[in-house]
């Protein structure tokens, strides 16, 4: 049972309230109807599925309800941070140098 | 090879067990290989002697990071079935089945496949509807699976809870009698045997760092923890791992690894005679031939390469057992354990040519991996030997993501209304 | 639903359940806060699990755009129409979506730990959560030290009280 | 004679009480506070069990949760039997009923021991050679024979009547283990103020005090310190002691599992009380105090009977007051055993000699033995034992460099051994925490951490009661200061403290043919030496092979004993040093943990929540019979007397077309879509337009998939121009909200639009059928029923019998029909009065049987059952609900991939059977030529199929390939024995036209 910082409550809760949501930056093409079939499957099925460092999303669905970024290493299952929906994707080595 | 009998075993026996000879050697991989296949489980074993054995290619090398069959193949619940809804999926399994019934002989290894009957549970009018097209297909396509009523199914497996009084009561079940379990380690061991047997190197703890190609876009190599290996052919069969070396090559794959968990019990006398699998409840069991109930669990949500999964997941699949078995109460789990698998968009696995000269891939089995061992194994050699999908993978290409013609077993039996 | 309190002898907690108020969700910008309140007479907590009471009127802040509305069934007509067409927003009722226990004694810490796994001792008088009790969402206001209102949906209660009692009867026996 | 090894006045447990349970039928008594196994030997028993292979007899070998062969089946009455019992964790009370296991007839004349004799042609792996000719006989002899041979004990077969429970609970520190190192650090983060749980598995704490009184700390024996320590903590108000109760597994950030065992030490518990307990705790820092467990050493008849660990012996001697003997035999290579001979023979056990693998023993140890009249045997080996139940002798022999001298026999009716100590590190292995072999200690050790853990005492390889006691400090000292807690560091003055060294050996060294011996390390799982020498041999190279292939470590003690001289022969048999090998990972639990602790509540009808509407009673009363959907429970039908369900589903079905029918259909999943842009927002997720739908009136809303396949379906109703009520399917209504909440907030927060949940808020019953209105108008205020004012697909807000509701003009039946949402609090009693009501119009109940056969002769879709994940809406033939102006929608995209345009797609279609009255199976499959050879090519399946009483012949729906251009074919549907043949047609069955809606 992990523990989630949720960036809108800002606590830290147990993962029974938090629904996971997939990777994190696809953002849904603004005009679908634009793309060819090879890009409309890299939106709708290729994921990175990084052994380390991923950026993926979750929802506090059983508490603000928000859906929000994480960014989680995939081997130690540990959280290097989380962000609201919406904001960039940030770069994870400028935080660590910054924590340093 | 020294030949395995009970001749050979009462001569051993005589001189003390001291002249057996090793299983397979310990390879250091060689320059260069006519094909590599990365992952040393059974599915890439079976690829590299299937190679040998049918397609005469013995140049040939598995490369695994750890030691051989310490993936999937060694953690999972060793269930073997074929009775799937769509024709592509139902030939798929059902080739690897025709290929269990002989492995033993064939590979001079007692892989025990038990044929004790696989046992599907309907708990609702949804799964009874969803059983039948699965029954009535399978029998359309030579399958064998047939229907059970909930005294039948009682009957074939006595612990099972029938009272129509329970939380999800047993309305029927769908069995496949030629279904069952096998010993995943002698699949390995029994493929690496009689693969090294027919000069395959088995080259284990060298972890492959990269997927070589060259100018013209064509696979050279691989670059490995031993040093680069050239080879014109390279299939990755790595399970959870595949997307990251496949991503080596420049390719991205629709493809998640999440953990996978499964328990056993202590053992105890024979009390379940055969393999019962219930998707409405989430309960998957058999019982080992050491007496060990063999239980399968769940994914946890979220992507993770851990091997460690949740305790709340280990707490509903036992639930589940006891809601269907509520014998199994005060039994006790002896030991839990997790895998990684790796999930397609559509559950159905991958396996055949990508668009990259010289690669070729065998991924997505997700849970379902191990009961495919000998069919995927002979299908992706035959792949990789004529540089073209057998009739029966044809249809799991990596292409069907692009034009929609996905294979989707488990959106078959969606439920809603 | 019975509304008789359950209690078992020598047990540190009981578990009542709370007849129905009025209920509403009241959803809106945050940008929109102030005018939500100068048209509710009641301040909407910013901080969520915040409680703001004004009158009978109460305001549980669930979400950053979400409050829970508690009032008495004689203010709900006012309440529907406090607020105007003009301000964008969503006001939806739903008293009866939810049924209300009142858990209390010294043990109901413990009991609420057979269903929460959050850490509830963490939760300040006066503040309330959306949360899971054994896989049933739930929201819970800590009205005072030892004293909690656990609110779930119609249908999911049975479930959740047959635990409460069956948690409630364990700490009776203190084993 | 009772309890002949007893020795008065030693010992914890009260020896004024006395205690009688049954072994194998036969009355033993002990002594309160006893465990099965102390019990039995104060008696003299030795004999325990017997081994799962060879069927070897067996007695006790440690005193914890470790033992591998003591395990007992024990009961306490009908359905409360449990196999593989630890006897030494097992706590006696009076008629608890004790039986040994793997045995037949009996545990001293065992058939099985059979295979003993043969063992030599069963070595390790022999399975995988053989068996395997002929080949028909491997499913009809080999594999039922290999089969009947599995298992120790025997399994439950009675419902368990027991109840579980389970808790949350959040700590700052949890120190698991109660020793001397976990005692300290409790009380160190305890002074400091922190939350602390101390948990042992132990039915007291104190760990290694327990088994040594005599040693002194602060001046006190070492039980008055212990007892004082206790109370000091107990009297701590934010400190929890819990015994009897494991660590089973340590999880992702310092969630640690617990398993507590209640009632099974109670002759009679309490009504209601949990049997055990599982805890999830979640602590801030964790210490981990688990100890050691002591070595075997490995030898030829290491396993008899009598052969156990040497603290093992003293725990028995100085916890229970029992000596496992008269004459016992000391063999060791570690000084930890010289003083449990010191202690026996001080207590009246004869110990004739001490035999040390060891060429240089400690002096002033072997001065103390001779000091006692034991015989000091240095530099020798043990190369043998006899004795078949009951160890008899040992064969002891000098050795002198490689060379292993003539043996001796020494008669003795209890050989103790102590191989050294191995540090408990099974929960940090859960964390995957690295491990790092040290030579000195000749031990693994606890290296890199993944977790905020401190490892303290003989965990760590730190030997003797006062390192324990200063380490355990220390760690609970860091634990309380990572807390920001301000923490000293307690000290402790420890005197006639037990220190010492050992070395690690691999099998002593013996003078006789090695390939003959039965030297074990797992004792259950009957691994020798051997075993271990072959499975290299065979080329298992990974210590993960060699455990997999010999199953050593991979009994019920999961490797406690057998781990470590597995790898030391592992690693000599590969030439290599032991680290190079590797150690197999340690796997949760820590213990063996029953099923019943893990499932919890989660049994029977709180195995998950049954959703029930607000007219589920009346139903229920009306002797409906109910269907699972979703979590909910609906009803199905309402047999009338003797009525079988295609009876009253006919009864039914007539009288919605004729008459009148009430349906509950509270269950549909309902959304409040509300917000100015509301209709943008469902623009953009449903197929559908909705811009132009007028505030009163409804539309059948499809939605799909970013793939483009349907996922749900319902009506959606305009109330005004800001306020849609949006309903689904039941079993999709959390889907669909978390997918609209996903689009919402992630792709168009922008919107100013808010969705909230209004299933439970309302409850629905429909009113279908001719008579509808008729029934409905009196009950109406505020709205002009008409058809020309409130027209089919029409919705308004209205008063029905006195409760407001929002009533809806709708029909999933083909009938005139209304949906009257009211809250759900009336729910029961608008149904009662529209029974009333009704009684006169020819009013009846149905369920969703008759919902469903209704809905299939209009050709309404069911989702879920006429869709199946991959059906799009062209396949559904609903191309007509797809917004043609609209420039993109949730899916659209899809819809263009080159296989969804492709020809000959499954189409849902209507199939009338030749024979009228057969009605087809759901889920049959269909063939165009019937005459071809299996596999046979399949074009479709029957979707839905029912007996329609409104046109008195079956009806169904099919999805086949290109179906809508068969119209007017015929098809095969290829039955078991027998082919039927259907002719395709449209879905609509029952008034094409929608006349009857028209009313």
């Amino acid at each position: 049972m992990l523990l989630i910082h949720c960036p809108y409550c800002d606590e830290t809760l147990p993962e029974p309230e938090f629904a996971y949501a997939g990777e994190a930056h696809i953002a849904r093409p603004a005009d679908p109807m634009a793309l060819t079939d090879e890009e409309w499957r890299d939106f709708l099925f290729i994921r990175s599925n990084p052994r380390g460092t991923h950026y993926e999303r979750w929802r506090h669905v059983h508490g603000c309800g928000r859906f929000f970024n994480a960014i989680r290493d995939t081997v130690s299952d540990k959280f290097a941070m989380t962000y609201r929906a919406g904001e960039p994707r940030p770069n994870l080595d400028a935080l660590k140098e910054a924590a340093e | 090879m020294t030949h395995y009998s009970a001749f050979a075993l009462l001569k051993n026996a005589l001189s003390g067990h001291k002249n057996w000879r090793e299983q397979w050697p310990d390879a250091q991989p060689k320059a260069e290989y006519d094909v590599i296949i990365v992952g040393a489980g059974g599915h890439g074993l079976g690829a590299a002697y299937y190679l040998a054995k049918e397609h005469g290619i013995t140049n040939v090398a598995v490369i695994d990071k750890g030691w051989l069959g310490g993936g999937n193949t060694g953690r999972n619940t060793t269930i073997v079935r074929s009775n799937y809804l769509y024709d592509e999926s139902a030939r798929l399994y059902d080739h690897a089945l025709d290929l269990w019934d002989d492995l033993s002989q064939d590979l001079n290894y007692n892989v025990m496949y038990s044929k004790r009957g696989v046992m599907m549970l309907a708990h609702n009018v949804h799964d009874v509807q969803s059983f039948q097209r699965h029954i009535h297909s399978n029998r359309l396509n030579g399958v064998d699976n047939r229907w059970l009523s909930p005294a039948q199914a009682k009957e074939f497996c006595p612990p099972l809870n029938i009272s129509p009084d329970a939380r999800y009561p047993v309305m029927g079940a769908a069995l496949q009698m030629r279904a069952g379990t096998a010993r995943h380690d002698a699949v390995a061991w029994g493929y690496a045997r009689a693969a090294a047997a027919r000069g395959v190197d088995i080259i284990q703890n060298c972890p492959v760092i990269a997927i070589r190609r060259g100018p013209d876009g064509a696979v050279q190599g691989v670059d490995t923890a031993k040093g680069f290996i050239k080879a014109k052919k390279v299939a990755v069969s790595a399970a959870g791992n595949t997307s990251v070396v496949i991503q080596s090559a420049g390719l991205r794959m629709p493809l998640e690894s999440y953990p996978l968990q499964a328990l056993v019990s202590e053992p105890v006398k024979p009390i379940f005679p055969c393999v019962v699998m219930s998707n409405t409840v989430h309960a998957y069991i058999s019982q080992s031939d050491k007496g060990e109930l063999v239980i399968g669990s769940g994914t946890d949500q979220y992507v993770s390469y851990s091997q460690r999964g949740g305790l709340p997941l280990i707490e509903h699949t036992v639930a589940a057992i006891c809601e269907v078995f509520p014998i199994f109460s005060r039994m006790r789990m002896l030991r839990k354990w997790g895998g990684i698998v790796d999930v397609t968009p559509d559950r159905s696995p991958i396996l055949g040519k990508l668009p990259v000269k010289g690669l070729y891939v065998n991924c997505g089995w997700g849970t379902g991996g191990f009961k495919a061992t000998p069919g995927a194994g002979h299908l992706l050699a035959w792949t990789v030997a004529k540089d073209e999908p057998h009739p029966i993978n044809a249809p799991f290409t990596l292409e069907r993501f692009t034009t929609g013609r996905l294979i989707d077993e488990a959106a078959a039996a969606a439920v809603a209304h | 639903m019975t509304a008789q309190i359950h209690t078992f002898p020598r047990s540190p907690v009981t578990v009542a359940v709370r007849p129905l108020a009025t209920r509403f969700s009241l959803r809106l910008r945050p940008g929109h806060r102030e005018t939500g309140e100068a048209a509710l007479g009641l301040p909407l907590p910013h901080r969520i699990g915040r409680i703001s009471v004004e009158g009978g009127r109460q305001a549980l802040c669930l979400g950053p755009d979400e409050w829970q509305l508690d009032a008495p069934e004689a203010e709900a007509d006012a309440i529907r129409a406090a607020l105007p067409g003009s301000l964008p927003h969503a006001l939806v009722e739903v008293t009866d979506r939810e049924v209300t226990f009142v858990l209390e004694g010294p043990g109901v810490l413990d009991l609420l730990s057979i269903g929460i796994a959050r850490d509830l001792s963490r939760l300040e008088i006066g503040r309330g959560a959306r949360t899971v009790f054994d896989g049933v969402q739930a929201v819970l206001v800590r009205e005072a030290g030892e004293r909690f209102t656990l609110s779930v949906w119609r249908s999911f209660a049975p479930h959740v009280e047959e635990l409460l009692h069956r948690g409630a009867r364990e700490l009776a026996l203190g084993l | 004679m009772t309890q002949p090894f007893r020795i008065p006045g030693r010992g914890r447990v009260d020896q004024s009480r006395p205690v009688q349970f049954t072994f194998d039928g036969r009355t033993v008594t002990g002594c309160l506070g006893d465990t099965v196994a102390s019990a039995l030997l104060a008696n003299g028993i030795h004999l325990m069990g017997r081994s799962f292979k060879y069927h070897r007899p067996r007695g006790v070998v440690s005193a914890g949760s470790e033992e591998p062969n003591a395990l007992v089946g024990t009961s306490r009455g009908p359905g409360r039997f449990e196999p593989n019992t630890r006897a030494t964790m097992q706590e006696i009370w009076d008629e608890l009923r004790v039986e040994s296991q793997n045995r037949w007839p009996g545990l001293a004349f065992d058939i099985g021991a059979i295979n003993d004799r043969f063992g030599r042609f069963l070595p390790a792996g022999f399975y995988y050679k053989t068996f395997m000719w002929p080949r028909s006989f491997w499913d009809k002899v080999y594999e039922p024979f290999i089969r009947a041979a599995a298992g120790l004990g025997r399994s439950p077969t009675e419902p368990d009547p027991d109840l579980y429970a389970s808790r949350n609970l959040h700590c700052e520190v949890l120190v698991v283990g109660a020793g001397p190192a976990g005692l300290a650090a409790a009380l160190a983060a305890g002074r400091s103020g922190a939350s602390v749980v101390l948990v042992d598995e132990q039915s007291a704490m104190g760990g290694t005090l327990l088994s040594e009184p005599d040693v002194r700390i602060d001046g006190q024996g070492a039980w008055d310190w212990l007892a004082a320590t206790l109370a000091e903590l107990r009297s701590l108000p934010s400190v929890r002691l819990m015994t009897r109760t494991t660590a089973i597994g340590y999880y992702h950030q310092n969630m640690v599992g617990l398993c507590q065992r209640v009632t099974d030490h109670l002759a009679s518990p309490p009504e209601g009380a949990p049997r055990e307990r599982l805890w999830r705790v979640r602590a801030g820092q964790v210490v981990l105090a688990q100890g050691a467990i002591e070595k075997p050493l490995v030898f030829d008849g290491n396993d008899r009977p009598g052969v156990m660990l040497a603290g093992a012996a003293q725990t028995f001697l100085h916890r229970f007051g029992v000596k496992v003997g008269d004459r016992a035999v000391v063999v060791t290579s570690h000084d930890s055993a010289w003083h449990t001979a010191f202690d026996l023979a001080r207590a009246g056990v004869r110990v004739p000699a001490i035999v040390d693998v060891r060429a240089q023993v400690p002096p002033d140890l072997a001065a103390r033995a001779r000091s006692l009249g034991i015989e000091v045997l240095a530099s020798h080996t043990v190369t043998g034992t006899t004795g078949r139940l009951r160890v008899a002798s040992v064969m002891v022999n000098p050795v002198r460099g490689d060379r292993v001298g003539p043996w001796r026999g020494i008669d003795c009716d209890a050989l103790l051994m102590c191989g050294g100590w191995t540090p408990s590190l099974h929960l940090f292995s859960h964390t995957k925490g690295s491990l790092a072999w040290d030579a000195q200690a000749g031990a693994f050790l606890p290296d890199r951490k993944t977790e905020d853990c401190e490892i303290a005492g003989a965990g760590r390889g730190l030997w003797g009661i006062a390192a324990a006691l200063e380490d355990g400090a220390k760690a609970g000292t860091a634990a309380a200061k990572a807390l920001g807690r301000v923490a000293g560091v307690g000290t402790f003055a420890v005197e006639d403290d037990r220190t010492g060294s050992g070395v690690v050996v691999k099998e002593l060294p013996t003078d006789r043919d090695a390939s003959l011996a039965k030297a074990f390390i797992d004792f259950q799982n009957d691994v020798t030496a051997k075993d271990i020498r072959l499975a290299v041999r065979e080329g298992m190279r990974s210590i993960e092979h060699v455990k997999r292939y010999t199953t050593n470590g991979m009994a019920t003690d999961q490797g406690k004993l057998s781990n470590i001289n597995g790898l030391m022969i592992a690693a000599d048999a590969l030439g290599k040093e032991a680290p190079q090998v590797g150690l197999t990972t340690f796997r949760p639990p820590y213990a063996p943990t029953t099923f019943g602790a893990l499932a919890g509540y989660h049994r029977g009808s709180h195995f998950e929540v049954t959703r029930k509407t607000p007219i589920d009673a009346w139903a229920e009363s009306r002797g409906a019979v109910f269907e699972p959907v979703a979590l909910w429970r609906r009803a199905r039908y309402f047999p009338q007397g003797a009525e079988d369900m295609r009876a009253a589903v006919a009864r039914e079905c007539r009288a919605v077309r004729t008459a009148v029918g009430l349906f509950d259909a509270s269950t549909l999943g309902k959304i409040e879509v509300m917000g100015p842009d509301a209709a943008t927002f469902l623009e953009r997720m449903y197929t559908n337009p909705w811009a132009k739908l007028q505030p009163g009136r409804c539309r059948y809303g499809l939605l799909l998939g970013e793939d483009g396949f349907i996922r749900d379906d319902g009506v959606i109703g305009r109330l005004t121009a800001d306020k849609f009520h949006v309903t689904t399917t039941t079993g999709g209504a959390a889907r669909v909200l978390n997918m609209m909440e996903d689009y919402l907030q992630t792709e168009w927060p922008d919107l100013d639009v808010w969705l909230t949940s209004t299933t439970e808020a309302w409850a629905v019953a429909a009113v279908q059928g001719p008579n509808a209105r008729k029934l409905l108008e009196p009950l109406v205020e505020g709205l002009d029923l008409s058809d020309a004012a409130f027209p089919h697909m029409a919705v308004a807000e209205c008063t029905v019998a006195g409760f407001p509701a929002r009533l809806f003009r709708v029909s999933f039946t083909g009938e005139l029909g209304f949906e009257i949402n009211v809250p759900a609090r009336h729910g029961l009693a608008l149904w009662e009065k529209l029974w009333q009501a009704g009684q006169s119009h020819g009013i009846t109940a149905y369920g969703t049987e008759t919902m469903h056969v209704l809905r299939a002769e209009k050709g309404f879709i069911l989702v879920g059952q006429d869709t199946d994940g991959t059906v799009t809406p062209g396949d559904a033939g609903l191309d007509w609900a797809i917004g043609k102006q609209k420039k993109d929608f949730v899916g659209k995209r899809s819809l263009q991939r080159p296989d969804i345009v492709a020809k000959g797609r499954k189409q849902l279609v209507g199939l009338l059977t030749e024979d009228p009255r057969e009605v087809l199976e759901e889920g049959a499959q269909i063939v165009a030529d019937p005459h071809q050879p299996v596999p046979m090519t399949m074009i479709g399946h029957v979707t839905s199929s029912y007996w329609s009483e409104a046109l008195g012949r079956s009806i169904a729906m099919a999805l086949v390939e290109g179906g809508r251009d068969r119209e007017g074919q015929t098809l095969h549907i290829p039955m078991p024995g027998r082919t039927l043949r259907a002719k395709v047609t449209g879905t609509a069955f029952v008034d094409p036209e929608g006349q009857r809606l028209k009313v």
